[in-house]
């Protein structure tokens, strides 16, 4: 089963830029996919489509069996609890220290402040952050700020993860901590998106990789390589 | 939404105000501005329109009458005109109260008087009746009633007076109609510029909620807790302060311009609060409320 | 600065005020709203105290003159009374003309009162002058310069009406000077405020540019050509509504309560915006001005 | 000449986290310099600190031959001029195109309009983001604005360029555009310093490497590598 879809999707921005061209994907539940490509080739788009923060204009886009098209718009957070994000620009909560940004993905979803207390610990404590909880972002070093989003993404234990460049303030070491427990989550079920310019992780990981050329997929492999660009 | 979550919700929307002082101190005081000077103006107002209308009761009609009318027939006069419910007051002045008020402005002395008349009072035909209405705008019609009435010579009005004030009274009820209003309408438009800002300013982290999975009520809650508070404070603190410089004021006048209170008496405290209060609250709650509700729809849609 | 910098400058303030546009209008419009209240409060203070002096000028004394004192000794204590500066008019009563006005008054015709009392002029010795001041506050010394004056005989002043309209004059003179000073404090708080704000949301953006190398005087500019931009065009808004509504309140006035015409002098609009143009200008400019400067001085200090 | 110099050196924040601890280093005109090290090792700290946005709680700190202690706070605006800056979150101004970005290096400096016209596409074209002068950063991909704010570091040849993590959001092929750019503009004089977790480029690259752990200097080499955490 499919949980996430897309039909000839293809994004064109106001300013006329073709972000997507004509996409098909098919991800299954419980697979690991990288999403490679060179800068601005889409990536980000994508996974914005797949939050709905963006709309297609043109396509149909399935997430965990919805219709995204068909969605009211006082129903989308149904589908955006079911995916954990790892944002790009990480988009924390600037006023919020790092346990509160965490704690606010639980309290989204009504999470009993009991189960909160014991959670958002654990969480910070496997991105290894938990002597950092009091700090606000802007007092977190870039990589620190990295795993604060991934422990929000996270925290949840959503169906989906997507995540966008999570390991591009990370040091070799702390990249691969992050990948080996992106597997382990994977392998525990949740289907896991990874969108990365880490070659070397991409090489070692023997997963499916998607690459992606100016919008356009350019090879979709199973045990997949980064591929570069001539 | 749960019960875990309301209180979330409301602890939220305290912390809120503190995250972001800047806007908190900003919204809080321009509320607190706008409604200041809104209740100062409905102060100064207010006691403007008592002081018109106390100078309007006490434009008086003299109602003279035909020669040799018994006391009796006088009397009875004065009965049919109490009836009317415009009269404000009614005064007998016998003629030799009317002689000696004239040769007491006249002359120096009643001696010079008494030598240029003798005991003869040359205003034994001038007992009358001193009317006061209250509503000058009436008088007209009550003059034309006095004017039917057997025994009566000649009613001395000043149609020009009770006019003029008739329509100062009006004018300045439009007056202090159109200011209260453009005053009202400026609070509104300032203190909801304010808490647009404040919110605006905030659209990435509302965006950022949405993204998380947030409902559109999960987000506002906050918002609008602390858009109530912010009203509750920013109108409460006016009051009080209105409240101390109106006994202030009331009292500095009452000792230094001692000669004003005959003319004119404050509107007590009581009294104007009864109505400002209920208004100030009203405007500011109302706004902080459906000001932070108008403004999150905006960024919410996403 | 080079030339091209200062271009530069001016060419960013304007452009800033189309990036932040929310901003912009925010501020304009609050700086707007409130100098508009402020014009207004300013216009009706002004007539206030317009139609207060009105009255003022209106109240008269009456100067009455020993017993059979030639008509040119009257005339010369006119001429001396004449000299006092703080005389508005003076008018001459004959006896005759005080007799007519007198029994018009008390009795319905002529004849009655002649019948009464023949072609004797009860008032023979009436003759007086009906003085006004332009200062009811000088009355007291005045009429005692009167009663100075060898030849008359009496003084007839209403102490009462003097002093009472000096204590409201003095009263409205203080309530205007506190109403005016706190819609300025009011205004420059509120103004100074939403600038605040606008500069503030942008301290990333300034802490970036002393980053890259800009001196506080580079990032300024554009921010104070903003400032005096959005204070000029919030001085000059609510000017042209304030002359706009006053000519449409005049006329209005003029055509509704004609009878307020005769009682009230509106001041033109001419005197009345030859004072208010520049201090609303001045406000305006002048908030934006320093405010500009205050608030990015906060933010430049890195 | 030393233009970089450090002396007993230590940044502890307001929060108590000690950032830097009696950091020692001088940096020759010329040099290129890779700063390393795990994430929250104090890199960042390091930059900020020479470009005075932050001032250290104990140590001398030199650039350019300038103390920067001694400096006037009006006077820092001469420092900063003499350093190209590639911030890790990038820092652009939100409200300006991507050529107003960049012109707004040169026209802190004063440089005449007619240059700014010639120079400014001349170095976006060197990144590679000519047709995208008229964007505003939002409307760019990640990897495109890591690209703006090294335009904007370059643009006025400066004496000094410090380079914070400049490949973070950038795939293979363009990082290595990016470093081999660098390594050119050194060529010609300038010094540079790169804070990068790309092992493989500094791996290959050989230059000088300086490792931070903790916030202490745990090795400083010429033609060094990447030292991966134990
Ligand atoms: N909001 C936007 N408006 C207009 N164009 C945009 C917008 N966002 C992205 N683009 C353009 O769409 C293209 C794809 O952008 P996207 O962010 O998806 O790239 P990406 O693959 O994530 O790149 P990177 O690896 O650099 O993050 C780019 O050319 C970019 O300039
Ligand atoms: N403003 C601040 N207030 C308090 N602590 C801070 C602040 N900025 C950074 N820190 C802390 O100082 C330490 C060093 O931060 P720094 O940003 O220098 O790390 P870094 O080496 O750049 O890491 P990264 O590779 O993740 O960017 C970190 O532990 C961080 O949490
Ligand atoms: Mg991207
Ligand atoms: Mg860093």
């Amino acid at each position: 089963m499919s949980v996430i879809k897309m039909e000839n999707v293809t994004m064109k921005y106001p300013t006329g830029t073709v972000a997507l061209k004509d996409v098909n994907i098919e991800i299954e539940k419980g697979e690991f996919v990288f999403v490679v490509g060179s800068t601005g080739s889409g990536k980000t788009t994508f996974i914005e489509l797949l939050l709905r923060e963006l709309v297609p204009t043109k396509g149909r886009i399935e997430v965990a069996g919805i219709d995204l098209a068909r969605l009211k718009k006082n129903r989308i957070h149904k589908v955006r609890r079911k995916i954990g994000v790892v944002f790009q620009n990480f988009r924390l909560l600037k006023d919020r220290t790092v346990y509160e940004n965490v704690a606010f993905a639980q309290r989204v979803i009504e999470t009993p402040s009991r189960y909160i207390k014991r959670q958002v610990p654990a969480v910070l404590a496997l991105v290894g952050l938990e002597d950092k909880y009091k700090s606000y972002p802007r007092q977190l070093s870039g990589g620190e700020q990295q795993r604060v989003a991934l422990a929000r993404a996270l925290v949840n234990k959503p169906e989906i993860i997507l995540a966008d460049e999570p390991t591009g303030n990370l040091d070799p070491k702390h990249s691969w901590d992050v990948m080996n427990l992106l597997d382990e989550i994977n392998a525990k079920g949740t289907t896991v998106v990874v969108v990365t310019h880490n070659k070397e992780i991409v090489n070692v990981m023997k997963k499916r990789v998607i690459t992606l050329k100016k919008g356009v997929i350019v090879s979709d492999v199973q045990k997949g390589g980064y591929i570069d660009e001539d | 939404m749960k019960i875990s979550s309301v209180g979330y919700s409301v602890r939220q929307g305290f912390k809120n105000l503190r995250r972001n002082l800047l806007f908190s101190l900003a919204s809080t005081g321009t509320i607190i501005a706008c409604l200041f000077v809104f209740g100062l103006f409905y102060c100064v107002l207010v006691n403007f329109r008592g002081a018109i209308h106390k100078i309007e009761s006490s434009i008086s009609i003299a109602v003279f009458f035909k020669e040799d009318l018994s006391e009796e027939a006088i009397n009875l006069i004065g009965e049919q005109i109490k009836t009317r419910k415009e009269v404000n007051t009614i005064d007998y002045i016998s003629p030799e109260q009317a002689w000696e008020d004239f040769s007491e402005q006249t002359y120096d002395d009643p001696a010079a008087a008494r030598a240029a008349f003798g005991d003869d009072n040359p205003l034994a035909q001038s007992a009358s009746y001193m009317i006061t209405l209250n509503d000058s705008s009436k008088q007209a019609d009550f003059v034309q009633f006095l004017e039917s009435i057997e025994g009566i010579r000649k009613v001395s009005s000043s149609t020009y007076t009770a006019d003029s004030i008739s329509a100062i009274n009006a004018f300045v009820g439009y007056a202090s109609f159109g200011i209260i209003f453009i005053l009202l309408l400026v609070s509104i438009f300032l203190i909801n510029n304010t808490i647009t800002i404040g919110i605006t300013v905030r659209r990435e982290e509302i965006r950022i909620m949405k993204l998380i999975g947030a409902t559109n009520g999960f987000i506002r809650a906050p918002f609008i807790i602390e858009g109530i508070i912010i009203g509750l404070v920013g109108s409460i603190v006016p009051l009080v302060l209105l409240y101390y410089l109106y006994d202030l004021v009331i009292n500095y006048i009452a000792g230094r311009f001692t000669i004003l209170k005959s003319l004119f008496e404050f509107t007590p405290p009581f009294d104007m609060f009864k109505t400002l209060i209920p208004i100030t609250l009203l405007i500011g709650i109302g706004i902080g409320f459906f000001g932070s509700i108008i403004t999150t729809k905006k960024h919410l849609d996403i």
